[in-house]
């Protein structure tokens, strides 16, 4: 692009490839009173999109719960915050890097957990933990393994060298995903209440301040390109990948850190989507005052960069910070310290305008509140998503080896062991990492450093259910990591969301997105588990093919004292298998239909919200009166599977009797009824389990007792441990380890 | 007993290190910046884990070039224990203080995971409180520690008892499937000719609570406190 | 045959380590390092004997495997 | 002046990489692949308009901080 080119009249296809409407255009010259010159088209066009405005999902986020007591930021800053006592907050947030990890998976990756970090780390959290949640294609597909691979390594190579402990997520297979994987990452960070630092600006002739790397013409576009359906030729556009500096990333949460120890900082936020545009509106816009920033100032990596790439760059490791006047020096010197730039690029002013000057001339002036409050809004049409019918078991013939079942479902792609992945990251440095809270169990738990305290944090979504009812797969997303945090013993607080869905002009795609939203915001009110933070990542669609709605949930929670809380592996010979909650044999879009008869047919289970809630707390109160050795949720393959997964946790068989009773075998084992848990105890806090959880009309049933070297269910299941472990262990090395064979 | 833990950008497993030396020794850890160029007189000197300068051209290569590390080696050449933990002990390749050098992993990923390694020496300032030949579990987290050096080199740290750690199974076997990233004769750790500078990849810091997964890594900071408060 | 293969970041793409190699040579002491970039190199040995044959193959290895056309390019000399 | 660093394994040190690559290759289908060695290469912008000198600079540069003398070789070419 040329300086001519910047100043070219604005043409209608200029318009059409910024992704904006004919209309929107006309509301853009309203709100100019002139036509835009290029460098504003581009400020509008990324400001404007689905990925910075949030257009078509803002009206169904509207209806999410956010709030409690323990709240202390809801969304609407870079990340939530929640009160964890002693004066400390938890700061965390989940965002999505799909489109750009699809194209190199390795800085895709990457570089969506460094945003993410900084996301934490700009509103003064230290960084504690990440976790990751990823969907990719078919395990067939051709594509499918050199994206793991990228993608793998590109948040391993990320958070390793950040130093930041990499916890936990989940990982999916799916065919939907074949062109649109799902890259979702998410940070938790610990900060003291009396230091939490907001995005607002503030104080006329205040120095706006930039620092960390940088600007280059790294991934201009990213946000609109966040904001459109893949075409198989996108492939071949693409628009320059961002590369990440996880060594600068490092350096800049130290430096920031060290500088938001004084009380020099006014205001600060990251760059991320549409970098320096998005950051400096935020502040301004937030804050009510008007910026001026003079472009000459912006490092630059590149030479002849003109107003629009600086101002549309994605270049990595940047922040922007309004300062107290005098404090300059101050702060200069720290980032020097840390070998990063600083430069006053600009300073608050009272016009409520973005002004821009380069080169002595003014090349932009845009009303602030024109590129915020005036930004589209859309209350797309959609239709309530068709109802499945129930799923006719007895149609069905029934397997005849149940143990060839069980095995073929632990040692499948969907529930195989993740260990391939999590060893890849170092999921232990900072040395506050529980042994029973390393990936592997149901939530992870980090200590607070210092304390008695720890996090737990779970990352979940059936996509299936999802699928097949929007609203009760909403739900269940949110339910089902309220249960991996209860089955530690911690008490789950508050939630971060990805909403991951296809193209929101579908009518079909939009109802989904709505739908999920009730689910999600339904289970949060009545579970006391409010959302405060998330990201929606929308046209997750290639060739009209949209992926399974997947509303990944990022639930959080906190244990007061690290010493009670449980794992799931089974301890000890003789400890008695408790199974709490209702068990009906829900085979509905189960995964034992689709991974057995390949089928993906049924409604999803029903989530009583309420038992989720009482079975959660009654669950936590044993946990805390210290009757509990083991505990884990029934989820995916329902209870055949849990048992296994205790069983090869703790390296130890268990005997459990046959208890279908009036059920089938296969809807007893297999069904995935919601709110339930398997726990293990000694004998007598068993009886006192069971006993409590009778006086209070919950169901709990002793169905078995831990020991020996093999999984006995009934005379259906006997498969020896160390058989169940080498099936779960070897599918993700052995399917990676084909990688460059030829498909 | 004093100790300093060197602080390279980049660095960090610098804060596991002084929470475990000030928990054992009860003694304040000082934090050294890589840029300064002296230091007080301490008695043991800890290069921490992480990302030195980014791990960028090669892991640890950029660490000597910075002004403490002069100080640094002058002090292990003249005694000073100095004790190098995964990043640490790469840096101390680098900077010529430990033979060798720590090469991509031959599985070329990087490993996180508890893994066992054999005490072969337990006589150092830094193992005398572990059994000789005793398993021990720590974790390790890295992606270039397959070590290597020539013939002649192997050959001197074998017959000198030099080689402090190497993988091995459950039993102690040293064998090739526990060897995890490919180091010759599954060195996971070397001592200096003079036993007072040890470099090991694993990470002992790691595991001195029993909440963190076991306490075998206490021993080597025990091991170090003993030796250096009644020598 | 023996090839030689370079292959290097595209222009405009962020070098972290080329950035940091020039910054530690400055630590050095070493000035006017005006700057540093880095790639890889790669020495592939072939069966192959015919010259157009090995160069296809090659450049068809840089694509699938070698290279990450997203960010770099590569070049391939034969000695012959 | 503008110098181009080669920095390649020694012989006899085992190139764990390379090895990797050539499996890869074979996996994909290339055959005849009989060897694959990875290094690095390293371009280094510099003032300095002396070849001499530049090249003795370069030649310290790679002894002291772009090879590792235990397991690599270097070589520099300079663009004149
Ligand atoms: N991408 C990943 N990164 C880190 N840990 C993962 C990843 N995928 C799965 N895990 C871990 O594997 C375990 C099993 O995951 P999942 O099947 O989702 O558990 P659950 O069904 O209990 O929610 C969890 O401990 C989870 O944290
Ligand atoms: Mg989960």
């Amino acid at each position: 692009m040329t300086k001519q080119e910047i100043a070219q009249e604005i043409t209608s296809e200029m318009v059409a490839e910024h992704g904006l409407t004919e209309d929107e255009f006309a509301n853009i010259v309203k709100a100019l009173g002139r036509d835009p010159n290029f460098t504003e088209l581009g400020i509008y066009s990324v400001m404007w999109s689905e990925h910075c405005s949030y257009k078509s999902s803002k009206v169904h986020l509207k209806k999410l719960p956010t709030e409690a007591p323990w709240v202390i930021c809801g969304p609407g800053e870079n990340a939530g915050v929640i009160d964890i006592g002693d004066g400390q907050a938890a700061i965390f947030k989940m965002e999505s890097h799909n489109h750009p990890s699809f194209i190199e998976p390795y800085q895709g990756a990457a570089t969506g957990v460094g945003g993410i970090l900084r996301d934490v780390f700009t509103m003064g959290a230290r960084p504690v933990a990440n976790l990751n949640a990823l969907r990719f294609g078919a395990a067939n597909h051709e594509k499918t393994r050199h994206l793991v691979s990228g993608v793998v390594a590109g948040i391993g190579g990320y958070g390793n060298c950040v130093g930041v402990p990499t916890v936990g997520g989940e990982t999916g297979f799916d065919a939907s995903y074949n062109g649109n994987i799902l890259v979702n990452a998410m940070t938790v960070g610990i900060a003291d209440q009396n230091k939490i630092f907001y995005s607002a600006a503030a104080g006329m002739g205040k120095p706006v301040v930039y620092v960390g790397s940088k600007t280059g013409r790294d991934g201009i576009h990213g946000a609109t390109m966040a904001s459109t359906e893949f075409s198989e030729d996108n492939e071949e556009k693409r628009p320059t990948v961002q590369v990440g500096d996880p060594f600068t990333e490092k350096l800049l949460i130290e430096a920031c850190l060290e500088l938001m120890s004084s009380d020099a900082i006014v205001a600060i936020q990251d760059m991320g989507a549409a970098g320096l545009t998005s950051s400096s509106v935020e502040m301004a816009s937030k804050g009510g005052v008007g910026f001026a920033l003079n472009l000459d100032h912006v490092p630059q990596r590149e030479e002849n960069m003109l107003p629009y790439e600086m101002m549309l760059s994605e270049s990595q490791e940047r922040m922007l910070m309004i300062l107290e006047p005098g404090k300059e020096d101050f702060a200069k010197a720290i980032f020097e310290k840390w070998g990063l730039d600083f430069a006053i690029i600009g300073e608050i002013t009272d016009s409520g305008n973005l002004t821009l000057s380069f080169q002595g001339d003014v090349v932009a002036d845009i009303p602030i509140n024109s590129l915020v409050d005036d930004a589209p809004e859309y209350e797309r049409p959609w239709i309530k998503p068709l109802s499945r019918k129930p799923v006719d078991m007895d149609e069905l013939e029934k397997p005849e080896d149940y143990n060839k079942v069980l095995l073929d479902l632990v040692g499948g792609p969907n529930l195989s062991s993740r260990a391939w992945i999590w060893e890849q990251y170092d999921h232990m440095v900072m040395a506050d990492t529980l042994k029973g809270g390393r990936p592997g169990g149901d939530a992870a738990l980090v200590r607070i450093h210092g304390t008695k305290k720890a996090l737990a944090m779970s990352t979940d979504c059936t996509p299936r259910y999802v699928e097949a009812d929007p609203f009760e797969g909403g739900k269940q997303a949110v339910a089902e990591t309220y249960r991996n945090i209860s089955a530690t013993g911690a008490k789950p607080l508050a939630i971060t969301d990805c909403l991951n869905f296809g193209n929101p002009e579908k009518p079909e795609v939009m109802g989904q997105f709505a739908k999920a939203c009730e689910g999600i915001g339904e289970a949060c009110r009545v579970l006391e588990y409010p959302v405060v933070s998330g990201n929606v990542s929308l046209y997750n669609e290639t060739n009209g093919e949209a992926i399974k709605p997947t509303p990944a949930i990022g639930g959080v929670g906190l244990i007061e004292n690290y010493e009670d809380a449980v794992s799931i592996d089974f301890k000890t010979d003789g400890h008695a298998i408790l199974v709490v909650g209702e068990t009906e044999g829900h085979l509905g879009a189960s995964i034992y239909l689709k991974e057995i008869f390949g089928l993906e047919e049924g409604e999803p289970p029903f989530v009583s919200l309420g038992q989720e809630k009482k079975h959660g707390e009654f669950v936590r109160s044993m946990i805390e009166q210290g009757h509990v050795r083991a505990c884990h949720d029934i989820s995916d393959g329902g209870i055949a599977v849990a048992l296994a997964e205790m069983c090869m946790a703790g390296d130890i068989g268990a005997n459990v009797a046959d208890e279908s009773d009036s059920l089938s075998f296969q809807a007893w084992a297999y069904g995935e009824d919601q709110a339930r848990y398997i726990i293990a105890a000694e004998e007598h806090c068993a009886a006192k389990i069971m006993s409590d959880a009778a006086i209070m009309g919950i169901p709990a049933f002793c169905i078995g007792t831990v020991g020996g070297k093999k999984l006995e269910i009934g005379n259906r299941i006997s498969i020896d441990v160390a058989d169940l472990k080498s099936a779960h262990q070897s599918w993700m090395p052995n399917y990676m380890a084909e990688e460059n064979k030829k498909s | 007993m004093k100790s300093a833990v060197i602080v390279f950008p980049g660095s960090n497993c610098d804060r596991d290190i002084q929470v475990a030396l000030r928990d054992i020794t009860g003694v304040e850890p000082t934090m050294v910046w890589h840029g300064d160029s002296d230091f007080e007189k301490v008695d043991l000197i800890a290069l921490p884990g992480g990302f030195s300068y980014g791990d960028y051209l090669r892991s640890g290569a950029m660490a000597p070039t910075s002004p403490v590390m002069k100080e640094v080696v002058k002090r292990a050449k003249d005694g000073v224990a100095t004790l190098g933990i995964c990043n640490g002990f790469q840096v101390l390749t680098e900077a010529g203080l430990l033979p060798g050098a720590l090469m991509r992993n031959a599985g070329l990923k990087f490993i996180c995971k508890d893994v066992k390694l054999r005490v072969d020496n337990s006589t150092s300032i830094f193992t005398n409180q572990y059994e000789q030949g005793e398993v021990i579990n720590i974790p390790v987290a890295h992606h270039d520690g397959n070590y290597f050096c020539d013939e002649d080199t192997l050959e001197t740290l074998e017959c000198n008892s030099r080689i402090a750690f190497r993988y091995c199974d459950e039993t102690g076997d040293a064998s090739h499937e526990a060897n995890i990233n490919g180091s010759l004769n599954n060195i996971a750790g070397i001592l200096n000719s003079k036993g007072n500078v040890l470099g090991l990849m694993p990470h002992p810091e790691r595991l001195i609570d029993p909440v963190q997964g076991g306490t075998d890594g206490r021993k080597m900071f025990e091991s170090i406190l003993g030796a250096l408060t009644n020598a | 045959m023996k090839a030689r293969i370079h292959i290097t970041l595209k222009e405009g793409v962020l070098d972290p380590q080329g950035k940091a190699i020039q910054l530690a040579l400055g630590d050095l002491g070493f000035g006017g390092v005006d700057d540093v970039r880095q790639g890889k190199y790669i020495e592939v040995d072939l069966a192959e004997t015919d010259a157009s044959k090995a160069k296809d193959a090659l450049d068809d290895m840089c694509k699938k495997l070698l290279s990450n056309t997203v960010i770099e390019n590569y070049t391939i000399d034969l000695d012959e």
